[in-house]
C-alpha cells in the first residue's frame, strides 16, 4: 500500500476505496456493561439488524476488525486490556464510544475504580450519548461514522494523523503549490 | 434420561424455524429499516432533556440534585416590570447559561422531577451522536430547540388518580 | 469364547499397543488456559483461569473485578433518590427488580408502605423485568452450545417487553421508576391491554424455545449430568434463585417472605428439580419465565384504583436505623442492608447481589470437568458481571 | 419500633415473636457470655452481637440450629466521613465534623464491625450477626463452616483491611494489584469529588448596582 502511504492516489479511486471501506466494516464488539446488551440488540436482534448497513459484527479477532465499539464502563483494571486490543487492530481503525460510561465515566464519574472515559486510553471517532443509548442511537453513530469515512483522506488516516477530509487535504496542497487556473473539485460533499 | 419422545427434538426445532420463516413471509420481517424509517419511542421515553427557558428561574434545584453534576447554570438578578399596574418592579433571576453535558448525563430524570416550574421536559429524540465530545455539551439554545420534539403527556390508565 | 487365530491375535496386540501409545501421547504436561476477560462465553468480562490436565480441568479460578465500579462507596455520597437511580445498573438486565428491595428497605425504616395500586404495579414491573432478563438467558443459552437461532428469537420477543417497560417508566434499561412511598407515575392509557398481548407472545416464545432447545438431543447430552451441585454445597456457598431450586431446595422469597408486594395475590408454582445439573438450572428458568407471565396476567386485571404515591415529605430523610430487605430477583436473592443515620443519604449500603454468591462456587464445580463443559456450566449458572462485581 | 428490646433481660417479656426469641435463647446457651447483645424487631428481623473470639463459634452454633444458608459477610465502618459529599463551598468556613462513633443496632465499642447474615430456609427466618473488630484488625474465618464465605472475606479484606485468621488466600478480588488504600473505609476520599467544583455551589449573582440605577425594564 505504498501508494496510499504517499498519498498518491487519484481522487476517484480514493472515493471508491472509501465507499468500499465504509460499507464493509468489520466491527469488534467490546461489550462491557449495560450498553453491551443494547449493542447486542443492535447487532443481533432482527429488529435492528446492523448488517443492513454493511457492518459485520463477527470478526474472529481484533486483528481482522476495522471498528471497535466500546460499550460500557471501562474500569482501571480493564483499561490495559482495552488498550492492548486496540493496538492489535490493523490501520485504519475506528472507535465508537457508546454510552455515558465510555464517554466520560457517566454515573461512576466519582468512583475510585472507573476510568473517566475511554478516550483517555484510545482515540475515539464517534461518541454516542445515552445511558444506555437505544440500539437505533448506535446505528445513528455508525451512519455518522460511515459519512466520515466516505469523505476521509485515506493517506492522512494511514499516517495516523487527525481526521482530515479530502477537501481539506486538497486545499492544503493547493496552497503549497501554484494556484491552478481552474480549481479541481475532488471528494464528496460536506460531512453531515 | 426420560423415555424417548415421539417426535425427535431435532425435527421439532426445525419445525419452529420453519414456522417462523412462514410467518415472516406472511407478515413481513420484524426489521425497522433504520436510516429510512424510524421506530417511534414511547412518549415517556427518556431521550434528551429539553429546556423551556421562559419558565426557568435559575433556582439551581436541578443542578444540585443531579447525581452526576452535569448541569451548569449561571444567572443574575435583575428587575422585571411589575405584575400589576402601579406595583413595584420585581426582582427576578435571569438565566445566563444553562448547559447539560450529555456525555456525563446518566438519564435518570431526577432534574425533570425536581423542577418546580415545569422548565425541563423529556423528549424521546435520540439522534445526537457527535464526533467531538465537547459538542455533547448542549447549551440553552440547543436545549430550547429540543422543546419542539417534546410530546404531550400520555393519558393515564383506568383507575389512576388524577394529581 | 471363541479362539482367536494367530492373525487376529497379532492385530489385537497391535491395537493394544497403539492404544497405549495414544494414551502416552495424550498425557500432556499441565497447561493453563485463560478464558477472558473478553470472551463470548463469559457474558461480559469475567476471566477464568483454568489449569488443565489434557482436556480435564484440575483447578479453575474466576477472576472478577473487571467491572468493579464501587457501588457501595458511591451510595455513601448520594441521596436516597440518587441511589435509586444508580442501583438499577447493578443487574442491568432486570433493572427494575434492583430498585425494589432498596426502596422496601428505606420504606421499612420510614415505617411507611406504598398504596395498593403502587404495590400491584411494582409487582407487575418486577415480573416483567424478570421476563426481560431470563428470556435473554434462554436465547444466549443456545449460543453457548453452538445454536444461533434462539438468540435472535430472544432478542425479537424481548423487545416487546422492553417496549412495555419503557412505555410505563421511560427507560428501556434503567427505569428509575420506584420512589420511596410509591411510584413516580401511573401507567399510561392502553398499557394493560398491550401487556396482555405481549404475555401471550412470550408464552409462545417459551414454547418455541422449549421445542428448539430443550427437546434437542444435542442440548440434552451436553447439559444432563454436567456440573452437578448438591443441595448442601449450594446452601453453604449461599446460592440462591433458580440455581438453588435446581438442586432441589424449595426456597422462593416471593412465596416465603412477607414484603409490601402482592405476590401472595397471584397463584404460581415454585418449580424445583432434584438433579442439580446444568439442564435442571436451565429448565427451572424456562418454567420461571412461564410462571412470570402467568403472574402478570393474574395481577393485571386486579389492579385496584387509587393513588400510586403515599404522603412523603418532599425532601426525604430516612430515620436512623438498620434494615435488611431482599427479594427474589431474576438472578436470585438480592438484598440491601441499609444503615441510615437520619441524613439525606444512607450511611452505608451493603449490596448482597445474587451472582456474587452464585459464581463463587465455580472453583468447586469446575473441578474435574472437561473444557467444553466449562462453557455450559457457566452459561447455566447464569451471572451478570455487574451483579458480581458491583 | 417501640416494642423492641436491647437488654437481654426484657426479651422474654416481649409479646409475639417466639420464633426469634427461641433462636436467641438457644444461641445464648451455646455461646454463654460471648453473646454480647441482641436486638429484635418482632416478626421482622433479629440482630445479635457476639465477641470477636466467638465469631467462628457463632457460625457453627447457628449452623447447628438450622441456619445453613450463607447470605453475606461484610464489615461496617462507623466513623463519620471526614470528607462529606464534596458539595461544600470551598470558601465557606469548614464545618467541624464530629468523629464520634455511633454504632447501630446492638451497639458496639470499636470503629470497625464485621457483620454477616445467615438464613434458615426451613423456618424462613434470618439473623444478622455482628462482632467488634479488635485492635489486631483480625477475626476468625468462617471458611470451615461456610465455603461461600471465601469471596466475601476476600472482599472485606480488600475493602476494609480486616484480616481473617485461617483464611488461606486473602488476595485482592476486585482491584488491580497496584491499588493502595481500603476504599470502603470512611476516610478513603473520592478524589473526583474533591477536584471538580460542585455546580450547585454557584448561586445566582446579586443584582448589579448599575442595573438597579439604569435600565429597570430589561
Amino acid at each position: 500500500m505504498g501508494l496510499v502511504d504517499r498519498g498518491r492516489m487519484p481522487a476517484p479511486l480514493t472515493k471508491l476505496f472509501n465507499m468500499g471501506r465504509s460499507y464493509s466494516m468489520w466491527v469488534y464488539q467490546w461489550g462491557l456493561a449495560c450498553c453491551a446488551i443494547e449493542m447486542g440488540a443492535a447487532f443481533g436482534s432482527p429488529r435492528y439488524d446492523v448488517m443492513r448497513l454493511g457492518v459485520i459484527p463477527l470478526p474472529a479477532s481484533p486483528r481482522q476488525a476495522d471498528l471497535v465499539v466500546v460499550s460500557g464502563t471501562v474500569t482501571d483494571k480493564m483499561a490495559p486490556a482495552v488498550k492492548r486490543l486496540y493496538e492489535q487492530m490493523p490501520e485504519p481503525k475506528y472507535v465508537i464510544s457508546m454510552g455515558s460510561c465510555a464517554n466520560c465515566g457517566g454515573p461512576y464519574w466519582d468512583s475510585y475504580s472507573v476510568t473517566k472515559g475511554v478516550d483517555q486510553i484510545i482515540p475515539v471517532d464517534v461518541y454516542v450519548p445515552g445511558c444506555p443509548p437505544r440500539p437505533e442511537a448506535l446505528l445513528e453513530g455508525i451512519v455518522l461514522l460511515q459519512q466520515r469515512i466516505k469523505n476521509e483522506d485515506m493517506a492522512a488516516k494511514w499516517r495516523n494523523e487527525e481526521f482530515t477530509t479530502l477537501q481539506k487535504t486538497a486545499a492544503l496542497e493547493k496552497a503549497k503549490s501554484q494556484p491552478a487556473p481552474e480549481p479541481i473539485v475532488v471528494g464528496g460533499g460536506p460531512i453531515e | 434420561m426420560p423415555s424417548k419422545p415421539k417426535v425427535p427434538g431435532l425435527i421439532k426445532g426445525l419445525g419452529v424455524t420453519m414456522s417462523t420463516m412462514f410467518r415472516t413471509l406472511k407478515d413481513g420481517a420484524n426489521t425497522v429499516q433504520y436510516p429510512h424509517e424510524k421506530e417511534t419511542p414511547p412518549t415517556r421515553a427518556r431521550g434528551v432533556i429539553a429546556l423551556h427557558e421562559d419558565n426557568c428561574t435559575a433556582c439551581m434545584l436541578c443542578s444540585r440534585s443531579c447525581p452526576d453534576w452535569c448541569i451548569y447554570i449561571e444567572g443574575h438578578k435583575q428587575l422585571a416590570p411589575p405584575r400589576r399596574a402601579g406595583g413595584k418592579p420585581r426582582q427576578v433571576n435571569h438565566l445566563d447559561r444553562f448547559d447539560i453535558d450529555y456525555a456525563l448525563c446518566m438519564y435518570c430524570g431526577i432534574c425533570v422531577d425536581v423542577c418546580p416550574f415545569d422548565a425541563l421536559f423529556w423528549s424521546p429524540e435520540y439522534e445526537y451522536s457527535e464526533p467531538r465530545i465537547a459538542d455533547l455539551l448542549h447549551d440553552k439554545t440547543k436545549l430550547g430547540e429540543w422543546m419542539e420534539t417534546v410530546p404531550e403527556a400520555p393519558e393515564l390508565e383506568v383507575g389512576a388518580q388524577k394529581k | 469364547m471363541t479362539v482367536l487365530n494367530e492373525r487376529q491375535q497379532l492385530s489385537y496386540i497391535a491395537a493394544q499397543a497403539a492404544d497405549a501409545r495414544l494414551n502416552v501421547e495424550l498425557e500432556t504436561e499441565g497447561m493453563t488456559l485463560n478464558i477472558g476477560p473478553q470472551h463470548p462465553a463469559t457474558h461480559g468480562t469475567l476471566r477464568i483461569i483454568a489449569r488443565l490436565d489434557g482436556e480435564q480441568v484440575v483447578w479453575a479460578e474466576p477472576v472478577a473485578g473487571y467491572m468493579h465500579r464501587g457501588y457501595e462507596k458511591l451510595t455513601e455520597v448520594r441521596t436516597f433518590p440518587q441511589v435509586t437511580a444508580l442501583i438499577n445498573r447493578i443487574d442491568w438486565l432486570g433493572s427494575f427488580a434492583n430498585e425494589v428491595p432498596f426502596i422496601l428497605a428505606a420504606e421499612q425504616l420510614m415505617e411507611i408502605e406504598a398504596p395498593p395500586r403502587a404495590q400491584y404495579i411494582r409487582t407487575i414491573l418486577f415480573e416483567l423485568s424478570r421476563i426481560a432478563n431470563v428470556s435473554l438467558f434462554l436465547g444466549d443459552l443456545g449460543v453457548q452450545m453452538g445454536a444461533i437461532t434462539p438468540v435472535f428469537m430472544a432478542f425479537r420477543d424481548r423487545e416487546y417487553v422492553l417496549n412495555l417497560i419503557e412505555g410505563a417508566t421511560g427507560g428501556r434499561f434503567h427505569p428509575n421508576f420506584d420512589r420511596i412511598g410509591g411510584l413516580k407515575d401511573d401507567l399510561p392509557k392502553g398499557w394493560i391491554a398491550e401487556t396482555k398481548q405481549v404475555m401471550k407472545k412470550l408464552r409462545t416464545f417459551c414454547d418455541e424455545i422449549e421445542d428448539l432447545l430443550f427437546g434437542n438431543e444435542i442440548f440434552q447430552s451436553r447439559t444432563r449430568g454436567v456440573g452437578i451441585i448438591p443441595a448442601d454445597v449450594a446452601k453453604s456457598y449461599g446460592m440462591t434463585g433458580a440455581n438453588l431450586r435446581a438442586s432441589g431446595v424449595d426456597w422462593d422469597l416471593r412465596r416465603d417472605q412477607k414484603n409490601a408486594m402482592v405476590w401472595d395475590q397471584a397463584d404460581f408454582k415454585v418449580w424445583t428439580h432434584p438433579d442439580g445439573d446444568s439442564w435442571a438450572r436451565c429448565w427451572i428458568r424456562l418454567q420461571e419465565t412461564r410462571e412470570a407471565t402467568k403472574i402478570v396476567d393474574q395481577l393485571i386485571d386486579n389492579i385496584p384504583a387509587g393513588p400510586v404515591m403515599t404522603k412523603v415529605p418532599r425532601i426525604i430523610k430516612v430515620p436512623a436505623g438498620e434494615a435488611w430487605v431482599s427479594t427474589e430477583n431474576p438472578l436470585g436473592e438480592m438484598g440491601y442492608y441499609v444503615v441510615s443515620k437520619g441524613d439525606l443519604g444512607p450511611f452505608r449500603v451493603k449490596i448482597r447481589s445474587a451472582s456474587f454468591n452464585n459464581i463463587s462456587i465455580t472453583p468447586w464445580v469446575l473441578k474435574g470437568v472437561y473444557v467444553p463443559d466449562i462453557i455450559t456450566i457457566l452459561a447455566s449458572l447464569y451471572f451478570i458481571l455487574g451483579d458480581i462485581d458491583r | 419500633m417501640s416494642d423492641t428490646a436491647t437488654g437481654t433481660d426484657e426479651t422474654a417479656a416481649l409479646p409475639g415473636d417466639g420464633l426469634r426469641e427461641g433462636i436467641v435463647d438457644r444461641l445464648r446457651s451455646d455461646l454463654g457470655e460471648h453473646l454480647l447483645d441482641t436486638y429484635l424487631i418482632p416478626h421482622t428481623d433479629l440482630w445479635v452481637r457476639v465477641s470477636a473470639e466467638a465469631w467462628g463459634q457463632t457460625a457453627a452454633a447457628l449452623k447447628a440450629q438450622g441456619f445453613d444458608h450463607f447470605c453475606f459477610l461484610s464489615a461496617l465502618d462507623w466513623l463519620p466521613s471526614p470528607f462529606g459529599k464534596g458539595e461544600d463551598d470551598p470558601d465557606a468556613e469548614p464545618v467541624a465534623i464530629s468523629t464520634e462513633l455511633v454504632q447501630g443496632y446492638t451497639g458496639g465499642e470499636t470503629r470497625f464491625q464485621v457483620f454477616a447474615r445467615l438464613t434458615d430456609i426451613k423456618r424462613h427466618v434470618g439473623v444478622t450477626i455482628k462482632a467488634d473488630v479488635p485492635e489486631s484488625m483480625s477475626v476468625p474465618t468462617w471458611l470451615p463452616h461456610f465455603a461461600g464465605a471465601n469471596w466475601h472475606e476476600r472482599e472485606t479484606h480488600e475493602m476494609f483491611g480486616i484480616g481473617f485468621e485461617g483464611h488461606p488466600d486473602l488476595r485482592n478480588l476486585y482491584l488491580p494489584g497496584e491499588f493502595e488504600g481500603f476504599p470502603l473505609r470512611k476516610d478513603f476520599p473520592l478524589l473526583s469529588r474533591m477536584v471538580k467544583p460542585w455546580p450547585g455551589i454557584v448561586d445566582v449573582e446579586p443584582m448589579p448596582v448599575a442595573a438597579q440605577e439604569g435600565d429597570g425594564e430589561s
